[in-house]
């Protein structure tokens, strides 16, 4: 299982880094809002926190079929199912190599490009933490996501269209946390929420992105 | 004799293991009488404060991370017409150093833009313009590293350079249509000489010079660097097929 | 040790391919899969690695015990060809030793350094093949082994079947061509397999007919001819 | 030449519908906004020349992957290689089937998605406009990239990286025509600019790209 | 009509594979690539196709004469083999007749309609090669054409390489099985490659080395060996 990890790992960085990939495509998605938005500072600086979330959730989005399409396509899924590993445990493996190559550097990026979109000051502190506790869900939804849509050739945009709505309720409790936490509202509420829906993706989506990959193989 | 001499590995190494140590010795009497004089014996004007003695960080590396893409346009401009290994390996070896200068501009001025603008970032022209170069760096690392033969990776990164030069032109353009800008051209300006009092140009000037040289050591250290892999490959190659 | 298949009906894509499949294999013993293209050999092969659920029939063998070797080699082609070897091996759970003697016996030793990618067709497939060595199976469930394969290469391979066959160990191969190999055949015809019948050629469909009746469940759509 | 547009056109909409998909990732992508920066009116209505033209830029690069990398995988790259059609042509060909079904989808969706966004009214005939001149160029920028990328396995996030930052004029010009346009000012030269990116993109481009795909087929 | 390749040098990956390579071919004639794994073959083949610029000698041969089939075959899956075979056809200017022809001759016609993806692996071999005949060009270079392939159909694939060489046409197939056509063979040794030299094996390597020096352009990172 380990071996596993590892071996995820090793292929992110070693794939043309798909490591500084995501973070990448991140770093480039903010940039492009002023340019289409326009530079305004004070006008970036309101936006900034929604425009951070949708920017992660994006990043996060563009390397989800990467996690199995390539073991697909080469037979190594084919054999990792007749292999003594479970396949619910391949699947929490998969997607927490997918977090620690996505969202993690994600998640220590965010306040640096935060200082791009002049995110107020007080937003720092619950940038990473909206973000800490959030983007493990990204990385799971994604990796069920993934899993319906292994067996479809090229099914990145099919992938994105079932992923995203997923999405939403994590989008929408980590930017709220965040936006009330800059201005010292309490967000108790969206933060818990958001904690919520990742452990509950974490602790349930494995079995079913299992069982999804057991019929898409078929 | 023709300067495309030097494209040959064997006496490019060669020169360049003669100039190395010249050329050490020559970054560091400019590079550090020049940062020394800016930060300690140039006086602090009256309404930047202490924060102005980051110019000798700030203006070098910006003007090193421009020319530094310059050269490698050049030098991929070479590869594309006439072949020469030397003059590609050169670009690569550039990119991580352009890489490096910019982000020292883009942090540097960060850190002056607090106590001047009150703001560490603004979406001016030139900062962003920075920006972009920022990401076209990165992009041209990452098609390097991708491909895995050295040849195609060679051609491949040329082409992204240049067709990359073009847009990245046309994106500098491209802001100059939004209404605000922050940054300070006219007031300190290198090509207007006479706006700068001659106190903070002198030092100025010369750990421009100290980069310049600075850059130049670190591109051949680099370039050596990288023609000794491509040469370890070559002989893995050869040692695989006997 | 051994493998019972009784009766196995396979479907691919929806569609019922085989039915009516019997053999047994015992440790040391191996059989050939033939047939013609598309006979569903593939599809035999994917059911008894439990990739997909038969139609009907029953499966007989150990938990865990079957290799399979699909046309794919399952190769990262970034990693080394060390790097995927071990990779294998420790899903396994196969000591580090193990490893060198795969390399070995697949004649890949010069090659364990260089990426997977880099490796010419025959050179990816002798690769795969190491692979089932750090199983520790004991059944080898292979599709077109010897695909790419030069003569020299086969001859590798067919000594590696007969070591593992010496050992106790099964095979189940489809092929085309002859390994050399003293093993049974198991001769595929549409709609209906069994080896007992391969050699009583155009004895007529009577016989076991009776006897293996495969029990196919309904298809809720196959019968309704007269659906308004 | 006409049969390699008719087949990719078939492949796309036949692709788990390739054709709606783009269409859909825009439609989510603008969706998303809300949620993430909140439901003010007036906020979304400022940004909203923005956020249409970045999102339809981020649909146009997902899509990208496709335009090569699975004619290279299954060898069909190879063969028309070496088939009678220059490369050239090939290239130019792939990237009209690309804007005929991305491009030009978004921009029919385009004015429908401004209603959700509160895009002023002057706004429309603008947005139809800006898009119609501008994502031309975005397909045939992302079929540049997609050819340097063509030999790198999964290279879809390094695709992104690539191209995002060529698409940056574009976007500029595009997103300042249409804002300049809304509120009734003088929008001539960031329209000649986009329309004049998108012609020089198309002349010079595919001879380009034909040359790094001749490179990457070695 | 005719095929030469003098004093051929090939890389694959930046790193030589062959050189010396000399051969001639004639309307009507066949040969075959013989060669352990690994030895060069498909990196040959791709030369000759023009996918890669040959490293020195001379490639002579009209324009466009050359049809390339490749490991992979160049499928659509979710095309049916028709529309696959119709999209070449359009290509390469061929008639619709052809497509019939085509399909009949490699026993495809029952599976015309069916999308490719659910073909088995010969079926897909089978409509890989059925594309030569739309490609209406003289010199057939192949690269393991009968993977996968059943001795039935085997026997089809060669009889329509006979009916190509008959009309006039050439053909070149590296393969590792006997297909039963009268052909010469070009063995490739590393290095080098001769068909003159195949016959007299052992002879030492004085006799043609003088007049097939190779022209290997100077890799200018091999040859320095006191990098300084
Ligand atoms: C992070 C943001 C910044 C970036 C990316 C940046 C970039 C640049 C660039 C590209 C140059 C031109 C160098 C050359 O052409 O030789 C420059 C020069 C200069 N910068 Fe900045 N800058 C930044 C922030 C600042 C700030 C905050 C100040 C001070 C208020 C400042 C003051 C200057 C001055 C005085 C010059 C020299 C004048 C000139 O050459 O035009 N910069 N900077
Ligand atoms: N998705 C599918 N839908 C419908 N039929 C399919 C599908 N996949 C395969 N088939 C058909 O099922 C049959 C069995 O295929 P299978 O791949 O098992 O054959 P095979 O014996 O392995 O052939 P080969 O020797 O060519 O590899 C074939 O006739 C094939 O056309
Ligand atoms: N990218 C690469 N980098 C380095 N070496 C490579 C690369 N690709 C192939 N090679 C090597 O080049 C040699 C020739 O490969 P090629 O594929 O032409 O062999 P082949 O004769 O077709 O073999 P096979 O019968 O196995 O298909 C092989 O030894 C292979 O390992
Ligand atoms: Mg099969
Ligand atoms: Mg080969």
């Amino acid at each position: 299982m380990i071996a596993l990890l590892v071996r995820d790992i090793r292929l992110a960085m070693r794939a043309g880094g798909g490591f500084g990939l995501g973070l990448a495509f991140f770093l480039i998605a903010v940039v492009l809002v002023p340019f289409g938005v326009g530079p305004e500072g004070g006008l970036l600086g309101t936006i900034a926190p929604g425009i951070l979330w949708i920017a992660a959730l994006l990043a996060c989005l563009l390397s989800l079929d990467r996690i199995f399409t390539l073991d697909y396509e080469d037979g190594s899924l084919d054999l990792l199912a007749t292999s003594p590993l479970p396949m619910e445990g391949v699947v929490a493996m998969k997607a927490l190599a997918h977090w620690l190559t996505t969202g993690l550097p994600l998640t220590i990026a965010a306040p640096v490009l935060g200082l791009l979109l002049n995110l107020p000051e007080s937003a720092y502190y619950w940038l990473v933490v909206t973000f800490l506790l959030g983007t493990p869900a990204l990385s799971f939804i994604g990796t069920f996501g993934a899993a319906l849509t292994v067996g479809v050739k090229r099914g990145g945009l099919l992938l994105s269209l079932l992923v995203l709505p997923l999405y939403i309720p994590s989008l929408t409790f980590g930017a709220e946390a965040l936006r009330r936490g800059a201005e010292g509202m309490a967000n108790t509420v969206p933060l818990l929420m958001l904690a919520g829906i990742t452990l509950g993706t974490i602790a349930l989506l494995p079995f079913v992105a299992a069982q999804a990959i057991r019929i898409n193989l078929r | 004799m023709s300067i495309w001499e030097y494209a040959n590995p064997k006496k490019f190494m060669e020169t360049t293991a003669r100039l190395m140590p010249w050329l050490v010795a020559l970054t560091a009497v400019t590079l550090i009488p020049g940062l020394v004089w800016g930060y300690f014996f140039s006086p602090e004007a009256e309404n930047f404060g202490t924060s102005v003695k980051i110019i000798y960080l700030h203006v070098p590396s910006a003007f090193i991370a421009i020319n530094a893409w310059i050269m490698m346009l050049v030098a991929s401009l070479i590869w594309l017409v006439r072949r020469h290994h030397v003059s590609v390996l050169a670009a690569k070896a550039a990119a991580p150093i352009g890489l490096t200068m910019t982000l020292i501009a883009l942090i540097t001025g960060a850190i002056w833009g607090q106590p001047m603008w009150g703001t560490w970032w603004a979406w001016d022209p030139r900062l962003t313009s920075f920006l972009v170069l920022f990401i076209f760096y990165l992009g041209y690392m990452a098609l390097w590293e991708a491909i895995e033969n050295p040849d195609t990776a060679a051609d491949l990164t040329s082409i992204l350079c240049i067709v990359g030069s073009v847009f990245a032109l046309l994106s500098r353009y491209a802001t100059l249509f939004w209404p605000q800008g922050l940054h300070q051209d006219a007031s300190l300006s290198l090509d207007k000489a006479e706006h700068v009092a001659d106190v903070y140009h002198r030092p100025l000037v010369l750990s421009i010079i100290g980069f310049v040289l600075l850059f130049i050591t670190l591109v051949l250290y680099r370039t050596r660097t990288e023609v000794r892999a491509r040469r370890l490959k070559a002989l893995q190659a050869r040692e695989r097929m006997a | 040790m051994e493998l019972e298949v009784a009766d196995l009906a396979c479907a691919r894509g929806g569609v019922l391919v085989l039915e009516g499949v019997n053999f047994r294999l015992e440790a040391g013993e191996a059989l050939m899969l033939r047939g013609p293209n598309g006979i569903g050999k593939t599809t035999l092969l994917r059911t008894l690695a439990g990739l997909q659920p038969p139609l009907a029939g029953r499966i007989g063998m150990a938990d865990e015990a079957l290799a399979y070797g699909a046309h794919a080699d399952g190769l990262k082609s970034t990693l080394t060809a060390l790097e995927n070897l071990r990779f294998w091996a420790r899903v396994h759970g196969t000591g580090e030793g193990e490893i060198g003697r795969a390399l070995e016996e697949f004649n890949l030793a010069d090659l364990a350094g260089r990426p997977a990618h880099s490796l010419s067709a025959g050179q990816k497939r002798r690769l795969g093949l190491a692979r089932l060595l750090l199983t520790g199976r004991a059944i080898w469930a292979l599709d077109e082994p010897t695909v790419s394969l030069d003569a020299e290469s086969v001859r590798l391979f067919a000594r590696a079947v007969e070591r593992h066959l010496a050992g106790g160990g099964m095979a189940l191969m489809a092929t085309h061509i002859d390994l050399g190999l003293a093993a049974r055949a198991l001769d595929l015809t549409p709609f209906r397999a069994d080896p007992d019948r391969a050699g009583k050629a155009g004895a007529g469909g009577a016989d076991g007919a009776g006897a293996g009746r495969v029990r196919v469940p309904h298809d809720p759509f196959a019968g309704a001819e007269d659906l308004a």
